[in-house]
This record gives structure tokens, sequence and C-alpha cells, in this order.
């Protein structure tokens, strides 16, 4: 007996409801969703393959002279390629991409946490069938697939590059398989900033003080990297290196900030302690690179970081608090 | 068919007692979860949403086990918290849509039912706009939009008019009355507003020092023994006492301008006296109505 | 009652979760400065001191002064109990001034602590006493004041204080004293460095380092106009801070619905 | 004695008052009102926080902006829920003590007796971060009074109460104003008020509407239509008896009796009781649902 006039008072819903597991994929999906909008974090995408840009820059205009000059441009892309080290490009281009790939950790995970704390968030999530773990790892899942792709483009861009442009050049043979290490590369680097910005994230109530106290974290530990970029660039100021005269122990304080990690796991996987940017320094006054670190010592701090912001946010996020 | 039904239940956080031995069937219906603070009645929302772990006891909430079926009742009951909470960044009609996408729904049906929920909650205007400039009365409605949207059979109301101005207090209770009347949903209500839980429920729950102290209608409580008659004059006036007991009505108390009589015979026998005696002294019957407690008076009676 | 609003605030500045983690910095600063102090060849233990504690611990004193400042007033907004302070009977300017100093004095007393274990670690036990603790130590009080009366200032007029005064310290102010003309005097970190009197490394050697501790350019400023400027720069802007606080309204934002 | 002279507020282009002109006596006062009404910013003002925009606030005849003297004689127990969360009650107390101006031990003392007076000495020493809705609100009350002050203004001091703290709380309340204090208390939860006191403040959108005692009230209350229920057995004779009564605009007829509907309350209740005494029709009782506060309330905010 349908009545002819609608009743639009409140009525129950009979649709379809998925299962109570897989939770947290539902807020990993708004995560992203909301993330790949922001623009200005595609710019930044862009800005932080500006080594592999250059590059390529300086390779193409090296193909058009080899193209226009004949045999004496040839000459000069073919010196210019005895210079280069493939894997060490790979390496650069992440290690100059760093700071770039720490705006945007910010960007994606500061706020991700600690404004929800303030707005009460949490407690939407867990009255309804979400667990503390679904919360996390989907918020997690929302920082590390966005900043995991975000770092893989430019590399893949690259790569591309010379797979189509110097193949010929012994690009295969070099460098053809470097992207599938590049991916653990960045899967690993991205786990662990998600990580740590999860964890400074849980610990505020505004998203702007948490992205403070990341920027501080990452500011203070880059002190090291900084520090010792420093000290063999200056120790003695008569532009030869001593890096053998600096105790290993305190060159492994490159790799204690965030920045330094990254590379220092980039560095493990590629197995090349790298060299100067741009092919340049060549034989004639190297500058030495810190040396490649013990894989223990990288595993360790990754662990440590990751394990520590994953604890922080478990600790912080308090499914007990649900009411009252 | 009891809603959730409750056995045997003991929680405690350190050494502090927040429920004990505790037992109730809660009732399908409009039921008020009434108690001091700290008497164990968030501990009792808790158990039903599943989150507790309780020491002894256990129960069943909707059919679903309280102690091993946590995820399972939360996607059949719905929590409208005592907090603002929303989620920040995020205009209504896509918040609402979230939460239901977060208790199950697949994303089409969860945006279509999230624009109905809104207009039902009187939001339909305001809902592409951003949850954090709602008003105080906007952000309880949502609160409720959002523990509706996945069609819960059981909804759960901590405070739902706290911080509301009295034109926001009606048009909140009223939307509770009409969820809960006659559209198969059950409903908890746990307020401090005792004349709240008056309006909007037939039957309470009355908790304290972590035991259950009483449950039955709302009627049944407010009865006062021996069936005494509440007249309320337009103004205080002393002689008006003499010249009902002149007239052979005891006067059991004065509260202000209402005096609460007993006299001989039905209400409408006392109610000529009361008359008279009025017209006598020169002063208005303003209201005279058989006496009931207020819900106020028998809560705090209940608890001592 | 003065006597109180200064001692509470100190002891609330001060407090366990507060100090850890500045204590933590100090003991830090002073053990990267003593490894960082192993690299330069052909200078005095002197020089390299002077070196790095402006690098360091006149930094800290900018630093400290920006995050303490805030809790004077800006914070006690933030949090909306200014209101509470607000509604005792006693003087605005009296609330705002005892706390300033309370703040000051918290910053003065991290600092030094810092100064003196910067001391012990760099130039050993025995020397810290030299010729450059006094001067040292006025830098750190003085520089302290001046920064405290500047950036409460700040936190009462502006709503992202904290960046501000940061930015100032660490952008404009290492600017200045980077470049050559008058530019450096209005700098507290050049009155600070002109008032202790760091000697200057020899030539070619610290680089990067010392556009970190200020010292590329020339600092025409003496203890004698140094000491009389800082004192200046925190009286005036107290002044000014005490006379902003008691005449303008100080109400918990966002509630005019 | 807190005067209100024209006294307007904008914030910006928002209005917070506008041109209220009114005294507080002692005595407890309900200051009433929708959300944004005006109810904070008036207390905002006579705290001397605020500045009027235009016109005069005067406390005890002094101008309150930042003045001490006027901060010696009155509490402010604001709505805000924010505290120093790090310390406990009792040092909270205190710490507001020692500012108002108290020694150490004098301020020890006052705090120890006006948490006991608030119920909260059992539970002063834990932190207040831990603090239930109802503890904040006692802590709260027990600062502003800290100074025993002559007024205390309380925004919305019940908000969060259970039903035994709000009724210790009214009773603490009626005791202080038995002390011949000024107690100002803004609430938009009715009964309670009714239950508080007689005396009102009530505005809208800015306007001050209605100010008085119960009188005012009342008289307000015979100022617009009433609906009232009689319970009867003999509801068509009653109504017939009704119906020819000019100021009688609507009978309608219910389960157990019927409801009318009259211009002039005063006048018909003066009728009513001919009905059973001289009629002898049987009045089993009548009440009528526009008969309090409330409907007061909605009634002016709503014209």
């Amino acid at each position: 007996m349908s009545s002819p006039i609608a009743d639009l008072t409140y009525r129950g819903y009979d649709g379809p409801l998925g299962g109570v597991s897989k939770r947290w994929w539902a807020i990993a999906k708004y995560q992203i969703k909301k993330q790949v909008k922001n623009r200005f974090l595609w710019v930044l995408m862009a800005a932080s393959g500006w080594y592999y840009a250059i590059m390529i820059i300086i390779f193409f205009f090296l193909e058009q002279m080899a193209v226009n000059n004949g045999p004496q441009g040839e000459q000069a892309l073919k010196g210019f390629l005895a210079n280069i080290v493939w894997k060490d490009q790979f390496l650069l281009g992440f290690s100059f991409g760093q700071f770039l790939f720490f705006v945007m950790t910010w960007i994606l995970g500061a706020a991700s946490i600690a404004n929800d704390n303030r707005a009460n968030a949490l407690l939407v999530y867990l009255s309804k069938p979400c667990t503390k773990a679904d919360y996390l790892l989907g918020k997690w899942l929302g920082i590390f697939l966005p900043l995991l792709l975000m770092q893989l483009i430019p590399t893949l861009f690259f790569w591309l590059y010379g797979m189509t442009s110097f193949a010929s050049y012994g690009f295969v043979g070099a460098a053809g398989w470097l992207i599938l290490k590049m991916i653990p590369i960045a899967v690993l680097g991205s786990a662990l900033s998600a990580s740590v910005i999860l964890g400074v994230s849980s610990m505020f109530n505004q998203g702007r003080i948490a992205g403070i106290v990341f920027a501080g974290l990452y500011m203070v530990s880059n002190f090291f990297t900084v520090f010792v970029k420093i000290a063999i660039l200056f120790q003695g100021g008569h532009g030869r290196s001593r890096i053998a005269d600096i105790p290993p122990a305190l060159l492994n304080l490159f790799y204690c900030s965030i920045d330094g990690i990254q590379i220092a796991i980039a560095k493990n996987i590629l197995g090349t302690a790298g060299s100067q940017p741009f092919g340049g320094g060549g034989a004639r006054q190297r500058m030495a690179e810190v040396p490649v670190p013990s894989p223990i010592f990288t595993a360790l701090i990754w662990l440590a970081l990751c394990a520590a912001g994953w604890a922080i946010a478990w600790r912080r996020v308090r499914a007990v608090e649900v009411v009252g | 068919m009891a809603v959730a039904e409750i056995r045997g239940l003991t929680v405690q956080y350190g050494r502090f007692t927040a429920l004990s031995d505790f037992s109730v069937d809660i009732p399908e219906g409009c039921v008020g979860l009434l108690g001091p603070n700290g008497a164990g009645k968030t501990t009792l929302i808790k158990t039903i949403l599943g989150f507790v772990k309780p020491a002894t006891g256990g129960g069943h909430v909707l059919g679903a086990d309280i102690l091993r079926e946590g995820p399972l009742i939360r996607q059949r009951v719905g929590l409208m918290p005592e907090q603002d909470c929303h989620i920040p960044g995020m205009s209504a009609v896509a918040f609402v849509a979230y939460a239901g996408e977060l208790a199950g729904m697949p994303g089409n049906h969860a945006l279509r039912r999230s624009h109905e929920v809104l207009e039902y909650c009187g939001l339909g205007e305001a809902r592409y706009r951003l949850v954090e400039t709602y008003s105080t009365g906007m952000k309880q409605r949502i609160k409720l939009a959002q523990a509706l949207i996945h069609g819960p059979k059981l909804l759960l109301l901590d405070e739902p008019t706290n911080g509301l101005d009295p034109r926001g207090r009606e048009e909140m209770l009223e939307l509770i009355r009409s969820v809960s009347h006659g559209k198969n949903v059950n409903v908890i209500v746990s307020s401090h507003l005792l004349p709240d839980i008056e309006r909007t429920c037939d039957q309470v729950i009355v908790v304290a020092q972590g035991k259950l102290r009483a449950q039955g209608l709302i009627k049944d409580l407010r009865k006062v023994e021996g069936a005494p008659i509440d007249v309320e004059l337009k103004e205080e006036n002393p002689k008006f006492m003499q010249a009902l007991q002149e007239r052979g009505v005891t006067l059991l108390s004065a509260h202000r301008n209402i005096y609460r009589v007993q006299g001989k015979g039905l209400p409408s026998d006392v109610g000529k006296i009361v008359f008279d005696a009025a017209t006598a002294v020169g002063t208005q019957v303003r209201g005279y109505d058989l006496a009931q407690r207020s819900l106020e008076e028998a809560f705090l009676e209940v608890i001592r | 009652m003065e006597a109180y609003i200064f001692s509470a605030a100190l002891r609330d500045m001060l407090r366990p979760k507060r100090l850890i983690p500045w204590m933590i910095v100090v003991v830090l600063i002073a053990v990267v400065g003593a490894q960082a102090s192993n690299y330069f060849e052909g200078a005095t233990a002197v020089q390299k001191y002077g070196l790095l504690s402006s690098m360091f611990v006149f930094r800290l004193v900018a630093l400290a002064s920006a995050v303490f400042s805030t809790a004077v007033i800006a914070q006690e907004v933030e949090q909306k109990t200014v209101v509470y302070l607000l509604t005792r009977p006693v003087r605005r300017w009296k609330i705002l001034l005892f706390r300033t100093l309370a703040s000051i004095t918290a910053v003065i007393i991290i600092c030094v602590l810092c100064q003196l274990c910067f001391g012990a670690l760099v130039l050993g036990p025995s020397k810290m006493f030299g010729a450059t603790f006094l001067p040292d130590l006025e830098a750190i009080v003085l520089g302290a004041a001046a920064y405290g009366g500047f950036f409460v200032f700040i936190s009462l007029i502006a709503n992202k204080a904290t960046t501000i005064c940061l930015l100032y310290a660490f952008g404009a102010e290492t600017m200045f004293s980077n470049t050559p003309g008058s530019l450096i005097y209005g700098s507290i970190f050049g009155h600070m460095s002109g008032l202790a009197q760091h000697p200057s490394l020899p030539d070619g050697n610290g680089g990067a380092l010392k556009l970190l501790a200020g010292s590329m350019g020339d600092n025409p400023i003496v203890p004698s106009t140094a000491v009389p400027a800082m004192i200046l720069i925190a009286a005036v802007f107290m002044g000014i801070g005490c006379f902003w606080f008691s005449e303008f309204e100080y109400l918990p934002r966002e509630d005019a619905e | 004695m807190i005067v209100f002279q024209e006294a307007s507020r904008w914030y910006g282009q928002i209005i917070g008052l506008n041109d209220v002109t009114c005294t507080i006596p002692t005595g407890v006062t309900a200051l009433l009102g929708l959300n944004g009404a005006g109810k904070s910013t008036m207390l905002r003002m006579i705290t001397g926080q605020i500045r009027a925009t235009t016109g005069t606030v005067s406390v005890y005849g002094q101008t309150p902006f930042a003045n001490p003297e006027v901060y010696k004689l009155i509490g402010y127990c604001p709505e805000i829920d924010n505290f120093y969360e790090h310390m406990n009650g009792f040092q909270f107390v205190e710490h507001l003590g020692r500012l108002a101006g108290y020694g150490k031990t004098e301020a020890r003392e006052r705090s120890r007796r006006m948490i006991e007076r608030v119920g909260m000495a059992d539970r002063a020493h834990k932190k207040i971060a831990g603090y239930s809705k109802g503890m904040r609100q006692r802590v709260k009350l027990a600062q502003a009074m800290i100074h025993d002050p002559q007024a205390v203004l309380l925004d919305e001091p019940l908000n969060g109460l259970d039903p035994v703290g709000r009724r210790e709380f009214m009773q603490l309340l009626q005791t202080f104003s038995e002390d011949g204090k000024t107690i100002l208390v803004s609430s938009h939860i009715l009964f309670e008020v009714e239950q508080m006191t007689s005396n009102i403040v009530l505005l809208h959108r800015g306007r001050l509407l209605a100010t008085g005692n119960i009188g005012v009230i009342r008289e307000l209350i015979d100022k617009y239509p009433h609906r009232i229920r009689i319970a009867t057995t003999q509801a068509r004779e009653v109504a017939t008896q009704l119906a020819g009564l000019p100021y009688i605009s609507n009978i309608s007829f219910e389960r157990d009796g019927l409801e009318i509907q009259t211009r002039e309350p005063d006048k018909f209740y003066d009728y009513l009781p001919s009905l059973a005494v001289q009629h002898g029709l049987p009045i089993d009782g009548f009440s009528s649902p526009d008969n309090n506060l409330e409907s007061v309330f909605r009634y002016l905010v709503t014209n």
C-alpha cells in the first residue's frame, strides 16, 4: 500500500555493507585522494627531480652537438659519458631530492593525526568498526603511498630517458636494472619518512606545531650531515681532502639524520659511495665521498626510527578515550 | 526482545571498579541512561560498543558478543559522542559519507545516504560547508548525522543537548523523538538534563556506584505515594493554607507558590474545595493536577 | 605579590617537562662543540672557543628567548587561560613585566649552564674561567634581556610570534652581521659579539663556519656601546610592551561567533 | 551594583551587545539568551576584559577595564574549559589566590576552605588533566570566589554537571546570595534558571529583551495566548460553558478532557473556579504547557 505522497522522514539503511575487516583501506583511500589533489605536491615532486632535469638538459645538448658537429661533438659526448657513473647519478638524484622529499613529507603527514587530535576525529573513526591498527595503518599508507610515488616518478623519468637515448652507449648494461634497485630504496625511504612524521604528528593537536617540530627534528638531525660535509669541505682549508684524518665514527654522523639515513640506504643498495655531481671532479681533484656505511648500521637506524615513530603513534592514539 | 543483555559484568580500571557484577537487559525503544558522574555510565556505553575488557561477565548487543565481536557491534550501532568531533578539512556531506564508508558502506551508497541523512537532520542547506565553520547547534546535528549514516539498529546518544540553547535543544529532542518512534531504531540517551530524558524516553536505567539502581517506565518512577494533588497559585498566599485546613484538606508541603495537598475523595471533589478556598482568600489557581515527582526528584531518591 | 608573579612564572617555565629537553640541547651543543673544535688547524683554544661559542651558545640565547617569550603571554592567550590572569587585582603591566623578567631569567639560566658545559668541554675545566668568561656571561645576560624584551613585544602584537622571532634571529641577524655597513647595529647578536669581543680565527681558516658564527664582516661594535645599547633595547621594548598590554584587549581568539 | 548605560560592543562588524541599559542588583540574577545573544560579551565587559564600544559599564561605581580595584570586588568563572592542566586542583586555586594578593599561608588556607565548600576536598590533589567536566566546573567556581568577592559572575557554570552536582551547585549559589552577594549566572538551561532565581536579564541578538523579577515574568506570561488543558469526565458540558466566554479563542477535545486557548489567561483563571463551584462540573485537574519560563522565552525570542 504505497502512498502517493513520498515519505521524506528518516528511514533505515538496508543497502550493502562490507565486512568489518580492511577498514584501513577506506582511510588510506581518503587520505590519498585528498593528497593527490594538492597541486603544490606535484610541483614539489617535479622540483625534487631537479638534478635529473639538469643532467637531462646537459645530455640533450651534448647529443645535439654530437648530431650537428660530427665527430668533434661525438668526442665531447663520449668524453662526458666516460666520467659518468650511472649508479652514482641515481644516488645523486635521490640525495639532492631529499630536501624536497622532506617538504613533501611535511605537507603529506604533519597534519595527518595532529588535526584529528584537535577535532576529536578519533571518536568518529573508533566508534565505527575501525580499530586503532586500521586507523594508524590507513594514515600511514596515506602518507607512504603518495610519497613513494612522488619519489619514484622523477627517477623513472630519468631512467626512461637513459633507456631511450643512451641504450647504444651501454646504459642498458650499466644501468638498465638500476630501476629495480631504486624501488626498494624509495620504499624504505618513504616508509621511514612516513613512520617518523606519523609519530610526530600524533604527539600534537595542531598540524602546524607538528610540522614545526618535524622540521626542527629534520634540521637538528641534518646538522650532523651538514656538519660532516663542512668538515670534509673546509677542513684544513687547502682544498685537499683529509677524509682519512676524520675518524670513521664521526663520518658515520653523516648518516645520523633523516636525509642521511635515506642516503645510506641508497648507498647500501646501489653499492656506491657516489661521486661529484655532473660528472665533475674527474680524476683531477676528487673530493672524497663519505664511504658506504655498514648495512647493519643502516638497517639498525632505519628500524629504530620506524619503530620509534610507530611506537609513539601507537601510544598516543588511545582507543580507551572514545567515550568520556 | 532485549537490544542488549549484559550478564554479571565487572570492569576494573586499576583498583577502581567501574562496574561490579552488573546485569541488565536493555529493552527496545528509547531508553534513558541516568547516573551521577563516575557512576559507571561511561563504562556501560563503552561496554555496549564492545570496547571494554571486563574482569568477569559478558553479554550481547544486537546479537553480537561484546567480548569478541566489537567491530561487528560498532557496525550495527551508531554513537553520537559527547565531545565535539569531526574530521578536519571536510564539508559536511563528505564527512558524513566518509563516516559511512568507515562503517563499511560502499562509496556511492554512502554519498547518497549522506545527503539524505543531512537533510533529515536539518543541515540540508549547510551541507557543502566545512564542518569547522559550524555553530554549536549544527555540530550537534552533524554528530547525529554521522551516527545515523550507516542505518544503525541502536543509537547511543551521549549528552545530545550539551551546550545547546533552548531553541537548539528543542529541535534536537524533536529529532531524537522522531528517529526513536516508529523507525525501528532503538535509542539509548545518556544525559544529565533530566527534563530532556523525560521528553524523549519512555524508560530509564539508573546506574550508580557501578550497580544498576533502578530500571523501568518513567511514569512509574514519577508516581507519588497516596496520590496527593499539586495546586499552583498565581502568587504565594499564606492565608490559602489556613483556608484549606479549615476545609479539611491537609497541606503536605509548600514550595514558593506551589502547594501539595492531600484531601479525601475524588480529585474533582478536592478540586471544588481548593477552588472554594482560593476564592475565599481572593487568590487565583493557576494549576491543579495529580502530584508527580519530577524525574530529578525520583532520580535523586533512587541514587541516594 | 610581584615576587610571586615572578617566581610562579619562573617555576612554571622551568618545570621538569620543559627543562629536560633544554638540558638535552645544552649537553648536545657542548658535545658537538667539543667535537668540532678538533678540526681547526693553527688556531688556539681560545680562538676556537670564541668561534664556536658565537656559533652555538649565543645562538641558543636567541632560540631560547624566542621559545620562552611566547610563554609570557602568547601561550596563555592561545590556551585561553589568560582570562584568569586578566581578572586578578593586579595591574596588567606588572603581570607582563614580571613574567617577562621570569622568562629572561629562565633563558639566562639555560644559556649560562650551556656556557659552563661548553667551556668545560672546549677549554677544559681549568681554563674555562679565563678572560673570555666574564664578557661572555655579560653578553648572555644582556642579550637575553634584549631578546626577551623584543620578542615578548612581538608575541603581544603578532600571531605567529615564534616564527617571526626565529626569522629575525637566524635570518635577518645573520645577514646583518655578515654584511659590511651599519646594519649590524640593528642586530642584538651583533651587540653580543661586540661585547664579548671573541678573537677571530687566523685567515684562511673556518670558512663557512665563520658565516654561521656571524663574523664575516668586521664588527665595529665595542663593549662600551654594546652594553647601553642592549639595556636600551630591553627597556624600550618592555616599556612599549607594558603599555600595549595594559591598553589593549586580550581576548582568547575565535570567540566572536 | 553593576550598571550598564547604553553600552554597545562590536567585534569588527559582528555585533556583541547593542545599546544595553540595565542594573544588576544583589542576589541571584540569571542571564538568558540563545547562543550568540551577547551573554558572554556582557560578562566580559563587566569583568573588564573588553571595553564598551559606546556607552559605559560601571561596577560599584568604577570602570572595569583592567582595573584592579574592580577585580577585588568581583569573581569570574569563565565559560572556557581551559586550565593549567599540569597543576592539581588545589595548586590551581592556590596559584590564583596568590595572584589575588594573598600571602602563602592565607592563600593556602582560603583555597582549602573554598575547595571544601565546592565539594572537591577529596579530589583536589589529582591533576586537572584527569578531571571530569563537573570537577572542572567546581574548581573554576572555587577560584572565582577565593577572594570573597562582592559579585560573582558565572558563565554557563552548570554545563556538564550531573543532577546531583547541579543541585549542590545551586544550593551553593543560594548560600552566597544569602550572604548578600551579587551573582550573575548565564545559562540556557531554563528549567535550572527557574529553580535558581526569580531575576532575569534576557538578551536576544545583542539587544536587551526583558529584565526584572518573577512578577515581570508573570505579566509577560499573561500577555500572550495560553493553552490550558483541563482534565474532566464531562468535557462537552465544560466546553458548552466555556464557549460563551469572549476571551476563549479555541476549544479542542482530547482523550481525557479538552484543551482551550485563551487570549487573556488572567481572566480565564479567575473564571475557572466557578465551573466547579457554581456549575458543579467535575474538574480532575488542569495545567498549562505555556505556564513556564521556557515558553515565555520562546515567545519573546520568536517575536
